[in-house]
């Protein structure tokens, strides 16, 4: 039942609509994408939308959220669904500082957050695979219980530490930030120009190889090195089994209950990397609270990217880019975004009305309209409108897009060791 | 645990007399004592008075998403228990206060940053966010080479919104030509604004790559990402509520070139010490400039090159000659 | 009858046994940082039954019971409002803001007020199910990104220039205070509690559990959500427009999650203001949980949780760290449910274990298979 | 020996569902296991096979006394085992179905080239014909059993198992499989083969063992020294029912027409294709077709299910724009295909199942309301008239049988006279016992006035029972066969397309 409706999906199932991101496609819309972007650009003059600030500050936006999104993905590729992200990143988060703290090193603290998170991923393993508890249930709990537990220990822990206090720890040590040597100084004169296409590939590259943390290229590592292993190798195999017909994994003696488990203590220990990296990399501190939302924006985000590595690693980069953006000065950039929003709804508009779809052919050019009219009468946009750009974006983009995905066929369904009929 | 039973006794009125060995009743808001901010500021206040005054205290702590009711309770519990002293921090417990004032008339109350709470028996005690706010904003102006300033806020609630107003106010005044950036983190109910470092950094670096070279921030536990984007982008940073530049991460206490100071720990220890006194008086006590309740710090030396002009500019609002508003746009 | 009580007796003996574990975990938890269970349960237990910390209690479980019910309303067909924070939010303060608009004969004023809180949290609900229906967008996923944006535009009208006005002499800003006759009185239900009354509200929340149960139930619209909540595929054979069912059972809940504010705006606050408690929506979904999306079950969870809140108070006087609150209530949630699933496989299996049992005993026995006598 | 199985008893709650079975299987030769439903057939395989523990009894796998912890240790044997029922994940490919559970491995990665090319060369070896690359979601039925076999070769296995493989196959297919199964035992594998077709078992089996109720009533028979007949009583005691009706009820009067009836997928490609056809009232029209050429959509499209093109008339009455509710109410009854996705809430107990389907209708409600007494009141009767077996009306569906679920969705939908009734697939999956009551009460409806439309894979069923017979291939009605004078086979060779135009 944790899987909830899928309204008409039985028989509407799109067999040959399936989404499938090819790097050949992915490759074309980026580019696609950074011409739109320098277009707008130009024509509105919101220069931070390509800055190598903004990319700097969405990659490291998108690093927790992305690694939220990478245990979700290890979980549901299992079957096992899991919504206590939000839970496993707040064990990995205060784990992270408690290690990175007490052994006076960052590194220990990474180990630590991942050991946390994978804590939380092993009570969920053993509620939902030993017990058989409904998954979102079982998440729900884990998220109260890793609320109670951090701020437990931490009223334990970190009250007696030098600068620590109940709510926060003391400052954690950093991570070293490296950057591709020589290309910052040029690329900064560049992208300052602001020339078409030139500068926002300045600004892009700059923010992808200038100060990124060790952290960040461990973490960015892990998502072709998650796509590798699922997709790769017989581990990966039997480990998907498991989410789409776990019977069949059964009856060819792939022990369900085992990969179950590694799967969700793997997605635990994702979260919990998430988690120490905003604690360790993104903040230098644990401050309670700190994960604000961010497991579940994982989910979001792991479903946008239809299951898959490269789609939640996208949807991730949308959400840290936007939440940069609406950070970095909202209106003037989120304003301009509102062109980028425009142009894609026509875009939509037209391909609908190819296939002689009318209806959606006439909302989307509607809304494409309302859109072009907000954005010519004003001039900025709300900042208490542009706090929710990176969850409205989602929104939009998945109503447009949601009847291409596709989960795991078993994703959420309580498997039962000898079931097979 | 004698609490339950003191509790069960009703109307006890407790230790209504003044003078040292006074049962002090402390109650946080969300977040409590080690916060390294506003709650911990009323701490260190209570603290002092423990030494100084001889004063025992009960700290209780507001939990995420409770209602009034139950800040009520948490007073009543104090008053209950013998406790008075009470004194609530934070806006938050302006109702709940009034209700059990009422029921307690014996009992001295106090709240921090609100005047709403009207009782013969409660102090307000409130700040003048705004003006230290002003002065800081007059010495990030003063300071800046770029000409351009930025204001980071945790969270979208007026209070905070007096301390954008009067940074703003500042840096105008000295120079009015001056470019300033505002952000805040979060909207309430959201108030993880509060406790987010990493969008702390991303606002105050966003600011810094839009040209600014002094960040302001009323952003509590996310200030420290405020000060790492200082840090990290050569800009000068401002720190809030307490002397930053003493209490934050070493790596970063050089780019603080100075704080807004808000005294709740000398509000928090004045109450306390007219209590003892019995000198306890009702009604608003604003804590501004001239009240020494809020100030600028001078931590590190680098604002002492501008300290004459700042002093200059405390004394005219002190005296009335300049008078800043507590509302944006003003 | 004697299989039904044992029966009964199972269903209950779930959630014992797993307050019982709860209470071992919290115990080691205790002991651990050097606190006596013992003392500190009978403690909880203590305050928890003095007059007032019962009104209290039953105030915060009416809230918290109108949020359970608005998760169980969808929950019990398989949809997941995780909105239900968002919803009641954004309908208390449009509510707030129009109670505080108008002046009315006093029924009819606390009517409109509640009226339009459930309008609006139906409104608010029904964009979820709307884009699930027709764009098959996961309601888990939209309900999130809706309570991030309902924060947003909240924050955007709770302000000075709009609704908001700002409190005399606080720092606390909420919309335009409501005038008496748009007040919900208080009971006086636990004799000793003094001035704290239980909200009136806890009639409506009595009322709408009856409700929740009829129309569930006894109704051809509660039959069809329960089927569908059993067998999507089944459902639709039957006949059930299963699009129109996700929207209609979204705008119910979202109906009911407009509620979940009320209590507190017409029993106490009189304004949404900027303490307006926070987060009920989560807390709705565990204690939904833990009730089996049953009213009997939710309400019993909602004291439950209402207890455990209330105790906080009372640990942190005596010096217990009052986060063990919140880590009883992730290990009930987890406990009961686990003790819950167990009970129910043991009755599945008992269940089959008669029917054969039954009807070998029925006198089918002999070499001929079955059915071959029809 | 190839395998000895003694004294295996195996119980699960309430049921025994293997007692003391003894089965002995020579090595190079195809043993058939038969037995009706439920007689514990797939149990003894799945014991044989490592996926379940049997609670007593011996295993001897080529004269050596074996135990086994899960499936791997009996592929590890040599033992195969193709299921009843498909287990493929659709979302992988052919190669990764294949390969699961024994990948060949390059470094870290599979050696998806060397599977590939070890998957084509069984593929030729037996003429199987699958690619490597294709998602199963995008099979037939027909490939995807020969996956399921490809499974099994893959792994080497000397000793297949076969669990009912001819269920879903037409005629052609199963003399296509038999040849195969031939191929394999001269190569000297042992194949363990079960049905209950008997004609199926006694054309290709060596050896045959009859089960019934969980113990062996006769174990290895010489194959050539019995005939169908003997069998069928061995199996259940008694002679085997035929699904023959008697006289003709047909009438003139039209119960359902159906105009142009097209159906997309959502590629826009039509699964099923202009079909039209009359049924008149007292009328059984029967539709034969290989399983997935459009029968289950053509279904659900009459059923509102499925959004379509063309017109549906009920009685005279057009019902082309009414929903599934209105045209229930308006007198279509509905067995589905699949009892426990489209028929039953497994959770629920009978009387809620009564009303399913049903629910805008008397007994069942009053007004907007339930009405639990009348539903209660009119499911004691089908339960007594349809002869279901149950302590009560209480109890979960999910309790009874197959057999038993059958008959109340029968009794249900029967209930409220209606104008056709819809069956898909009535008896699979059902017991001859059940299958015989199944029977008479469609014929006694149809005497009354009742049009049905039967859809089954059950060729004999289809013959017997339909009084019009048309074939469907490729969503397309492309033949009309006389019932009385068709065979099996040539009826078969028309779903097939190889008579196409007769
Ligand atoms: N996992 C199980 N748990 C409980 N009962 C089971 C289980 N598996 C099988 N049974 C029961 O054991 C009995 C034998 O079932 P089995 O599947 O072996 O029959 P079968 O001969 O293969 O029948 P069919 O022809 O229908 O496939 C049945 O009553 C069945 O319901
Ligand atoms: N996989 C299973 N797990 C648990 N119980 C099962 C399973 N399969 C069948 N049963 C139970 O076994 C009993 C018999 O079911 P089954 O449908 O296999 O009977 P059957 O003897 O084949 O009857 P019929 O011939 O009417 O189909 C039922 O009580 C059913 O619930
Ligand atoms: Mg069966
Ligand atoms: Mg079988």
């Amino acid at each position: 039942m944790a899987t909830g409706i899928k309204v008409g999906a039985e028989l509407e199932a799109p067999r040959k609509a399936i989404f499938r991101l090819t790097w050949k496609t992915l490759l074309l819309a980026i580019a696609a994408l950074v011409v739109l972007l320098s277009v707008i650009r130009v024509i509105t003059g919101a220069n931070d939308i390509t800055s190598g600030g903004t990319m700097n500050a969405a990659i490291g936006l998108a690093v927790p959220i992305a690694m939220a999104g990478l245990g979700g993905l290890w979980a549901e590729r299992a079957g096992v669904v899991n919504i206590g992200l939000e839970g496993m990143m707040m064990l990995g988060t205060w784990f992270g500082a408690w290690a990175g703290v007490q052994f006076a090193n960052p590194w220990a603290g990474v180990v630590a957050g991942l050991v946390g998170g994978a804590v939380g991923g092993l009570l969920h393993a053993l509620a939902t695979v030993t017990f058989g508890v409904d998954h979102i249930i079982s998440g729900v709990a884990i998220n109260i219980l890793g609320l109670g537990v951090t701020q437990y220990l931490s009223k334990q822990i970190f009250t007696g530490m030098q600068g620590g206090g109940e709510t926060q720890s003391p400052p954690i040590p950093g991570i070293t930030k490296v950057s591709l040597p020589g290309i910052d100084g040029p690329l900064s004169s560049l992208e300052k120009q602001h020339i078409f296409l030139l500068s926002d590939l300045a600004g892009i590259l700059r923010g992808l190889f200038v100060d990124v943390s060790l952290l960040t290229i461990v973490a960015i590592l892990l998502i072709p090195l998650s796509f590798f292993v699922l997709w790769r190798t017989a581990f990966g195999l039997r480990l998907r089994s498991c989410g789409e017909r776990p019977v069949a994994a059964e009856s060819l003696g792939v022990n369900v209950y085992k990969y179950k488990y590694i799967a969700v203590v793997v997605s635990g220990a994702m979260a919990g990397l998430g988690g120490a990296f905003l604690s360790i990399v993104a903040s230098g501190i644990y401050r309670e609270g700190q994960t604000a939302g961010r497991g579940f924006i994982g989910l979001a985000a792991m479903i946008f990217g239809n299951w898959r590595p490269g789609g939640l690693a996208a949807g991730a980069a949308l959400f840290g880019y936007t939440d940069a953006l609406q950070l970095r000065g909202g209106g003037l950039s989120v304003h301009a975004l509102l062109l980028v929003v425009v142009v894609l709804l026509v875009a939509v508009t037209v391909w609908q009305a190819t296939r002689a779809r009318v209806r959606p052919a006439a909302i989307a050019g509607v809304m494409a309209a309302l859109v072009l009219v907000y954005y010519l009468v004003t001039d900025t946009i709300p900042q208490e409108f542009t706090q929710f750009t990176p969850h409205l974006v989602t929104l939009l983009v998945l109503s447009l897009a949601a009847q291409r995905l596709r989960m795991p066929a078993a994703d959420g369904v309580i498997y039962r060791k000898g079931q097979t009929g | 645990g004698g609490g339950s039973n003191d509790a069960k006794t009703g109307a006890s009125e407790g230790a209504a007399k003044g003078g040292g060995g006074a049962k002090v009743g402390l109650a946080y808001d969300i977040g409590g004592r080690g916060d390294q901010s506003f709650n911990d500021a009323a701490a260190r206040g209570l603290d002092k008075a423990k030494s100084e005054l001889k004063v025992e205290g009960k700290e209780l702590e507001a939990s995420p998403g409770e209602t009034d009711a139950q800040k009520e309770e948490r007073l009543r519990l104090l008053a209950q228990g013998g406790y008075n002293p009470i004194i609530g921090i934070g806006f938050a417990y302006s109702a709940p206060m009034t209700k059990v004032a009422k029921e307690f008339p014996n009992v001295k109350f106090a709240i921090v940053d609100d005047a709403g709470a009207q009782a013969p028996n409660i102090s307000n005690l409130t700040f003048a966010e705004h003006e230290g706010s002003f002065l800081v904003g007059a010495a990030a102006a003063l300071k800046s080479k770029k000409n351009s300033v930025g204001f980071v806020g945790g969270v979208k609630v007026p209070l905070i919104a007096k301390f954008e107003a009067g940074f703003l106010a500042g840096a105008k005044h000295v120079k009015k030509d001056i470019k300033t950036s505002v952000q805040y983190l979060t909207n309430p109910p959201d108030m993880t604004g509060f406790n987010d470092p990493a969008k702390g950094q991303v606002a105050a670096k966003g600011m810094i790559d839009g040209g600014a070279d002094v960040v302001y921030h009323a952003a509590g536990g996310s200030g420290g990402g405020v000060f790492k984007a200082a840090k990290e982008g050569n800009a000068m940073a401002i720190g809030v509520d307490s002397d930053q530049a003493l209490t934050a991460d070493a790596a970063v206490k050089d780019v603080i070139i100075t704080s807004m100071v808000k005294r709740v720990d000398v509000a928090v220890f004045d109450f306390l010490k007219s209590f003892t006194d019995n000198t306890v008086q009702a009604g608003e006590k604003v804590y501004d400039l001239k009240a020494g309740g809020v100030d600028y710090s001078t931590t590190g030396g680098k604002v002492d090159e501008i300290k004459a002009q700042l002093d200059e500019l405390k004394q005219k609002i002190i005296s009335g000659e300049i008078k800043v508003s507590a509302k944006t746009g003003a | 009858m004697s299989a039904r009580l044992r029966s009964l007796l199972l269903t209950l003996a779930a959630p014992v046994l797993a307050v019982v574990f709860a209470a071992i975990i919290t115990s080691i938890v205790l002991s651990v940082s050097g606190h006596g269970p013992i003392e500190t349960l009978s403690l909880m237990v203590d305050y928890g039954f003095q007059p007032r910390t019962i009104s209290l209690t039953i105030n915060s479980a009416t809230t918290y019971f109108f949020a359970a019910l608005a998760v169980a309303v969808a929950f019990r067909m398989n949809l997941f409002n995780i909105g239900v924070d968002g919803q009641y939010r954004l309908a208390a303060m449009l509510a707030a803001a129009v109670g505080g608009a108008v002046a009315l004969p006093g029924p009819l004023h606390v009517l409109l007020i509640v009226v339009v809180a459930m309008l609006v949290g139906a409104a608010w609900a029904a964009i979820a199910g709307i884009l699930k229906a027709t764009r098959g967008v996961s309601e888990v996923i939209s309900t999130i990104m809706l309570n991030f944006i309902a924060t947003g535009i909240v924050a955007y009208l709770l302000n000075t220039d709009r609704l908001a006005v700002q409190v005399a002499g606080s720092n606390n800003i909420g919309t335009k205070h409501i005038p008496e006759s748009g007040h919900m009185p208080g009971l006086s239900l636990i004799p000793g509690s003094g001035t704290q009354q239980v909200f009136g509200f806890v009639i409506i929340a009595i009322l709408a559990g009856i409700a929740f149960q009829v129309l569930l139930n006894r109704t051809r619209f509660g039959f069809d959500l329960r089927a569908t909540g059993q067998s999507e595929s089944a459902a639709i054979a039957s006949g059930v427009n299963v699009k129109r069912m996700v929207v209609i059972s979204m705008v119910i809940s979202g109906a009911v999650a407009g509620l979940v504010g009320m209590p507190q705006l017409l029993g106490a606050s009189y304004s949404y203001g900027l303490d307006f408690p926070t987060g009920l929506g989560f807390t709705g979904i565990a204690i939904a949980l833990l009730g089996r999306n049953h009213p009997v079950g939710i309400a019993i969870g909602a004291l439950l949780f209402g207890f455990l809140d209330n105790s906080s108070n009372i640990l942190q006087i005596n010096e217990i760290p009052n986060e063990i609150v919140v880590i009883m209530q992730g290990v009930i949630v987890l406990s009961v449910v686990v003790a819950y699933e167990l009970v129910r496989r043991y009755k599945l299996v008992a269940e089959q274990r008669r029917v054969s049992r039954e009807l070998s005993a029925g006198g089918t026995g002999g070499p001929a298979p079955e059915g071959a006598a029809a | 020996m190839a395998v000895e199985l003694d004294g295996i008893t195996k119980r699960f709650p309430g049921v025994v569902a293997n007692r003391d079975i003894h089965l002995h299987v020579r090595r190079g030769s195809v043993h058939a296991i038969c037995g009706e439903n439920g007689a514990g057939k797939s149990t003894l395989m799945k014991i044989l096979y490592g996926m379940q523990r049997p609670d007593e009894g011996t295993i001897a796998v080529n004269g050596t006394k074996v135990s086994f912890g899960s499936p791997s240790d009996a592929i590890a044997v040599g033992i195969g085992m193709v299921h009843q029922h498909f287990m493929l994940a659709d979302n992988l490919t052919v190669l990764e179905n294949v390969v699961l559970g024994s990948e060949p491995r390059k470094g870290l990665s599979i050696d998806f080239a060397g599977a590939r090319r070890k998957i084509k060369e069984i593929s030729d070896a037996y003429g199987l014909g699958v690619d490597p690359d294709a998602l199963i979601e995008d099979l037939g039925v027909g490939d995807r059993q020969r996956v399921e076999i490809l499974k099994v070769l893959y792994r080497g296995a000397r000793i297949i198992i076969l669990d009912e493989p001819t269920a879903v196959l037409v005629p052609q297919e199963v003399d296509e499989l038999f040849d195969n199964l031939r191929g394999l035992v001269r190569e000297g594998l042992t194949v363990i083969f079960i049905s209950h077709k008997l004609d199926e078992v006694l054309s290709v089996a060596d050896e045959i063992t009859v089960i019934r109720r969980g113990t062996t009533v006769q174990a290895g028979i010489d194959s050539k020294t019995v005939n169908a007949r003997q069998l069928a009583e061995l199996m259940v005691g008694s002679e085997l029912p035929s699904p023959e009706t008697r006289e003709s009820t047909v009438t003139d009067q039209q119960a359902l027409a159906v105009r142009d009836l097209t159906v997309r997928s959502s590629d826009g490609r039509p699964v099923v294709d202009n079909v039209s056809f009359t049924i008149h009232k007292g009328e059984v029209l029967g539709i034969a077709g290989v399983e997935g050429n459009g029968q289950a959509e053509l279904v659900e499209a009459i059923m509102g299910m499925r959004p379509s093109t063309g017109t549906i008339a009920l009685a005279g009455t057009d019902v082309t724009s009414l929903d599934t509710r209105r045209r229930r109410e308006a007198g279509i009854g509905y067995v589905p295909e699949d009892r426990h996705r489209h028929g039953l809430l497994l959770e629920a107990p009978l009387w809620e199942n009564r009303i399913l389907g049903h629910q805008t209708r008397r007994p069942n409600s009053k007004g907007p309301w339930i009405d639990r007494a009348g539903a209660r009141r009119d499911t004691e009767r089908i339960v007594r008239e349809y002869d279901v077996r149950t302590p009560g009306i209480d109890v979960a569906a999910d309790a009874l049988s197959g057999g038993n679920q059958q008959k109340l969705i029968v009794g249900r939908e029967m209930s409220g006279e209606p104008v056709v009734l819809i069956a898909s697939h009535p008896t699979r999956g059902v017991d001859v016992g059940a299958q015989a009551a199944i029977w008479d009460h469609l014929r006694a409806a149809r005497a009354q006035g009742l049009a049905v439309l039967l859809i089954s894979a059950d060729l004999d069923e289809l013959i017997g029972m339909s009084d019009t017979l048309k074939v469907i291939l490729r969503g397309r009605l492309v033949a009309d066969v006389d019932p009385a004078t068709v065979t099996p086979e040539s009826l078969g060779s028309a779903m097939t397309g190889a008579g196409e135009g007769a």
